[in-house]
């Protein structure tokens, strides 16, 4: 058993691979500065704030201080009922709604008893990939403006607007839905939906290759992000980090195999992990190889789906949904893999009540973030912007 | 051809070809005893800067980024946007001028300044065409390389001026990165004057010019002249703050570098003056590497395009264009490059870039005494 | 979710538990209370709060268990009861696969908690959320302060009884 | 009102041209600051991005307030944050505008009843010029409000406050739903 004072930094020391990592020969004496980094900065990814202790470019410490846009997530859902707790979950990672909801009906519907229709499961898995594609297209992009190439930004944004459109023509919302309904889903997929989908699949595929011609072969794209931000599997699991950036850390661990929740278990999709050949497994740019390739698979998750899934004429997507939602009494807590991670609610009910005693978000970047502490021990001011983007934080998650 | 041989009775501002006679002409042009023409001649480098910063500066920026990302650029103000950029400066006279109570005012005002006279003087020995040149110097080259260095003292002033956090590291890794680059620019450049044989910008334009066009260019005559050209450019990047190098205003880490305090006319002046030291460094390469305003058009038989394009006008022509397509391929890199980090680039500059220099510096040496 | 795909690997999850919880049971002795066997999810609860870190670290270290992943910490207010309390989803992530929860309690008025931010690295946050938010104590925390409001805000907000307050610096708060 | 405003408000053809030439040119070149809050950031940046290109107008966002013209308030304020913003409003330079963009700035949106750390409108704390309401509003909907802002700035002229232009712009302003009607009416006859 180990002590617990050795516990906190037995394994902390980011081992430098490569030639990539600077080494700073401390022979000169100089003072240290407090730079305030945020909650206005152009690369903090919405309202972050970071205290950074500097020393010239290097950063000795930084801290992160959130709570910028805490939306008081929780008090709400204690507030309004079931149904009426999914819009705030859209808001909370606007950049996945559809996955965020999906996650938190899992969760609902495991205190419930209710039967969800086979086409229902299909079209939420369907949806769900989507978003993941459109929220991993921002990831991707912001990331490259961190790093100073703008144009993927934009090309990132012009193919996401393709799946906002189809989104939108599904669920009449561009970004926050509120599609994904406890028991069941808003509305049917609209006529001629797989034939634009696959159209898009289509569509998409040369893009993305496009997309790592611009970033991940570029030479300078990899000398910004290769051995920079290391972290060890061991350490990333007790940090109990999830989702790309465990993945980015060499453990194959995916919620949709594990947990097997859905259609999942009945579709063929690979785990994505790094192999090391290009990056060193737990760096910046593995996290973001992570990402390009679960694009790639979640379009094969989305053409599979498409073709498995049963057609019904007349089909009503809510003839599942409960007319009045009150779970029986107890705990659950449910989860679902977010593009983000692992994004969990524990909800509590009395059974007497249609709105939950207590419901916690567990997100996926509050956990992930809670790492950038150790992670910009000594860094450069460049790599710190590096990491943070490698995070790939939404703050409406973080502070809910 | 001889230098600067005026013929005092003929027309030298209409019809002649003579080297310099329009500027020469030009400056003995007194007006109510005033120095008049010497006021032209320092008018046009600006009025020049001036308007290419409005319409390729800015405007073709815009839209050239515009059209690389799947996007349209300006549109609205004016037909396809082209007062975009007259619209910008219009508004940025009318911006409240804000000094920071805890700056310190007397830099924080002389900062844009410097950087813009730093500029602008380099344009006095640049020359626009056989007939114009401000100040036909003996140094010129050697005049521009310095001049444009001055620069350095402005966004430091600048930066440490503004009392912003930001805008210090923003000054200091400009500062540190300008003075790096000049050691491989000016090695560069000096392969360049070892192949001429001289320093004055004029004659450099002379010594490439001949019937065949861009095969008299230095960087045709000499195959190893590539290496300083590449090396020059890259550096050249670096000198402008221009992507992959733009660190010391990088938006992305340092809000906007040096600049991040200043506001309305100060901030349209320091943009003003990275336009301007842009298209000065594209000019120098092309002049140093490319002929200058010599027409790259050769003659083939009976079509003498090198003879009808060849004159003044046509000069004048040849070096802008040629400084305009140096300024295109700066924006090219910019909008598609990531930008690299503050160690990553001093490593290119001290271990790449300034040995490949001396190496090129020493093979053009050899090349010129033992095989030309 | 199916209730046919549903209960072959809850009832699974349920039974590894109780595994666990003989494990615990077996060291710990009363410091642990009955299994909860619900099929949602499984939990114990720590009766002897002073143990808890001890708890958690042989959950995390030993062989048997290898709790190495902590999936949440969650604050509660329990108003009936007059105390506020935690709730650890805890696994085994990768190893053994096995998960459970556990639950610790405390006076709601100057209640304090074992820190175990020094076990698992995630309760770090989450230890200073639920202190933001309910108020109790987390005793060997490296840096108990408010996370997401600010340090000067008045009250616990998730306590059922909570009031906001009416003005901040000077803007109006409420509605 | 000083002497020489009286003069100028007299608003003769010269400076009433002027004025037109100075307004034409700060609505033309309207800078916003590149400042997200939360949902509506990102249908910030997608108006931003290639398909709906707010550089078509000119706006092109910059990192730094003090280069900034418009301020563009997207998303939800906390309590946490207020102050901020306050502070970023303070350091940009006259003439500024603010933008609310969303229900949450415009108002606290879904957060009105139980968000006890959300600031109910971001008006509570800076003055607000043009409102753009949805959750999130759609780009199309924040260029609208971007035409709102131009229109506000053609209404300006020496001599005259924030507030008159304000109520000329209300007076002048067309109702957009009378346009859409002729224009339904107009698709039905043909």
């Amino acid at each position: 058993m180990q002590e617990l004072g050795k516990a906190e930094h037995s394994s902390v020391r980011v081992t430098p691979k490569g030639d990539n990592r600077v080494i700073i020969e401390k022979d000169i004496s100089s003072e240290e500065m407090i730079l305030n980094m945020g909650p206005q900065h152009p690369s903090t990814h919405g309202v972050l704030r970071l205290e950074c202790k500097t020393d010239g470019e290097v950063v000795i410490e930084a801290e992160p201080y959130l709570g910028y846009l805490h939306r008081c997530f929780e008090k709400h859902a204690e507030m309004v009922d079931y149904p009426g707790v999914v819009p705030f979950v859209d808001r909370m990672d606007y950049l996945a709604s559809m996955n965020s909801d999906f996650a938190f009906c899992i969760a609902v519907e495991k205190l419930l008893d209710v039967e969800i229709p086979r086409r229902v499961e299909f079209i939420r898995v369907i949806v769900s990939e989507f978003n993941r594609i459109a929220s991993h297209l921002v990831a991707i992009g912001t990331y490259a403006i961190d790093l100073g190439a703008f144009t993927p930004f934009l090309f990132c944004f012009r193919d996401r607007e393709h799946i906002l459109n189809l989104l939108e023509w599904t669920s009449g919302a561009r970004m926050l839905y509120n599609y994904i309904l406890i028991g069941g889903v808003a509305y049917d997929f609209p006529e001629g939906f797989k034939e634009r989908a696959l159209e898009f699949v289509k569509y998409f595929r040369p893009k993305a290759l496009e997309l790592q011609k611009l970033l991940t072969e570029n030479e300078i794209f990899v000398k910004r992000t290769k051995g920079i931000g290391m972290m060890p599997a061991d350490v990333a699991i007790n940090y109990g980090w999830s989702g790309p950036m465990l993945r980015g850390s060499g453990v194959e661990w995916d919620l949709r195999k594990e947990d097997a929740y859905s259609i999942y278990p009945e579709l063929d999709f690979k785990v994505c992990v790094p192999d090391g050949r290009f990056s060193d497994i737990g760096d910046c740019l593995s996290r973001h190889l992570v990402r390009a390739m679960e694009m790639e698979e979640s379009l094969n998750i989305i053409e599979q789906s498409l073709e498995m899934m049963p057609e019904e004429d007349g089909f009503d997507p809510r003839a599942a949904i409960p007319k009045r939602i009150r779970p029986k009494a107890g705990e659950v807590y449910g989860r679902a893999e977010n593009p983000r991670g692992e994004l969990g609610f524990y909800i509590q009910s009395d059974g007497k009540s249609t709105s939950p005693l207590r419901c916690k978000a567990r997100s996926s970047c509050f956990v992930n973030l809670s790492a950038m502490k150790e992670l910009s021990l000594g860094q450069l001011i460049p790599d710190l912007v590096s990491i943070i983007g490698s995070i790939d934080i939404v703050l409406g998650e973080v502070d809910r | 051809m001889s230098t600067g041989a005026l013929l005092p009775n003929s027309f030298p501002l209409v019809m002649s070809t003579n080297l310099n006679a329009w500027s020469d002409a030009l400056s003995e042009l007194h007006l109510f005893g005033m120095p008049f023409g010497l006021i032209i001649i320092a008018a046009i480098p600006l009025v020049f800067i001036a308007l290419y910063a409005l319409t390729y500066g800015v405007y073709g920026e815009r839209k050239i980024s515009a059209f690389m990302q799947d996007r349209l650029g300006p549109m609205e103000v004016g037909k396809w946007g082209i007062l975009q950029t007259l619209a910008d400066i219009l508004k940025l006279l009318q911006k409240e001028d804000i000094v920071n109570k805890s700056a310190d005012k007397f830099l924080f005002v002389i900062g844009p300044g410097i950087l813009f006279v730093g500029a602008f003087l380099a344009f006095a020995v640049l020359p626009f065409g056989p007939a114009f040149i401000g100040a036909d110097l003996n140094v010129g080259l050697f005049y521009a390389i310095g001049i444009v260095a001055l620069e350095v003292v402005g966004i430091l002033a600048a930066g440490w001026g503004s009392n912003n956090k930001w805008a210090l590291y923003g000054a200091i890794r400009s500062v540190a990165q300008i003075v790096s680059y000049e050691i491989p620019a000016a090695i560069a450049i000096l392969c360049g004057a070892m192949m001429a044989g001289t320093l004055s910008m004029q004659q450099f334009n002379l010594l490439q010019q001949g019937e065949y066009g861009f095969l008299h260019f230095f960087l045709f005559q000499n195959p190893i002249a590539w290496l300083p050209f590449i090396i020059y450019f890259i550096a050249s990047l670096a000198e402008t703050n221009r992507a992959p190098f733009d660190i010391p205003e990088a938006e992305s880490e340092l809000v906007a570098g040096y600049f991040t305090e200043y506001t309305g006319m100060k901030f349209a002046v320091i943009f003003l003056a990275e336009y301007g030291s842009m298209f000065m460094v594209s000019a120098i390469i092309s002049i140093v590497f490319l002929g200058g305003w010599n027409s790259p058009l050769p003659n083939i038989g009976p079509l003498s395009l090198n003879d009808w394009t060849t004159g003044p006008v046509w000069g004048a022509f040849w070096i802008v264009m040629k400084g305009f397509f140096f300024i295109f391929v700066q924006m090219w890199l910019r909008w598609t490059l990531p930008r690299l980090r503050v160690d990553q680039l001093m490593h290119l500059c001290w271990k790449v870039l300034t040995p490949f220099a001396f190496v090129a510096f020493v093979l053009i040496a050899v090349w010129e005494i033992y095989v030309k | 979710m199916g209730d046919t795909q549903e209960n072959i690997p809850q009832s699974g999850e349920v039974i590894a538990a109780k595994a666990v919880w003989q494990v615990i049971n077996e060291k710990f002795g009363d410091a642990v209370s009955e299994l909860d066997e619900n099929p949602f999810m499984p939990f114990f609860e720590v009766l002897k709060r002073e143990q808890w870190r001890d708890i958690a670290l042989f959950m995390r270290d030993n062989p048997k268990l290898r709790f190495t992943y902590m999936a949440c910490l969650s604050g509660v207010d329990y108003p009936e009861e007059r105390k506020l309390g935690i709730v650890c989803n805890l696994e085994s992530l990768g190893e053994l696969g096995h998960r459970i929860a556990v639950k610790v309690k405390c006076d709601r008025e100057g209640g304090i908690i074992p820190s175990v931010a020094k076990v698992w690295k995630t309760a770090d946050w989450h230890e200073r959320e639920a202190y933001d938010m309910y108020g109790m104590e987390f005793s060997g925390h490296p840096d108990l302060r408010r996370i997401l409001c600010p340090e000067d805000w008045e009250g616990y907000p998730l306590r059922k009884d909570y009031q906001v307050q009416e003005t901040y610096h000077g803007i109006k708060v409420p509605e | 009102m000083g002497l020489l405003d009286a003069k100028i408000s007299k608003h003769n053809v010269l400076v009433t041209s002027v004025d037109n030439v100075m307004n034409w040119a700060r609505l033309s070149s309207l800078w916003p600051m590149g400042f997200g809050l939360a949902c509506c950031a990102i249908e910030m940046m997608a108006t931003n991005a290639s398909n709906y290109d707010l550089e078509r107008f000119g706006i092109f966002p910059r990192a730094s307030p003090r280069q900034s013209d418009l301020m563009i308030v997207a998303g939800t304020v906390t309590m946490k944050m207020a102050e901020r913003v306050i502070r970023l409003y303070e350091q940009m330079p006259e003439p500024r505008y603010v933008l609310s963009m969303g229900s949450c700035s415009n108002c606290g949106g879904p957060y009105w009843k139980h968000g006890y750390h959300v600031l109910k409108g971001v008006d509570r704390i800076i003055p607000v010029d043009v409102y753009v309401p949805g959750c999130p509003p759609r780009p199309e909907s924040l260029i609208g409000g971007l035409m709102k802002v131009q229109e506000l700035i053609r209404m300006e002229q020496i001599g005259i406050s924030r507030a008159e232009a304000l109520k000329k712009l209300e007076e002048k302003s067309i109702d957009p739903g009378q346009l859409i009607q002729a224009a339904r009416k107009g698709a039905i006859a043909s």
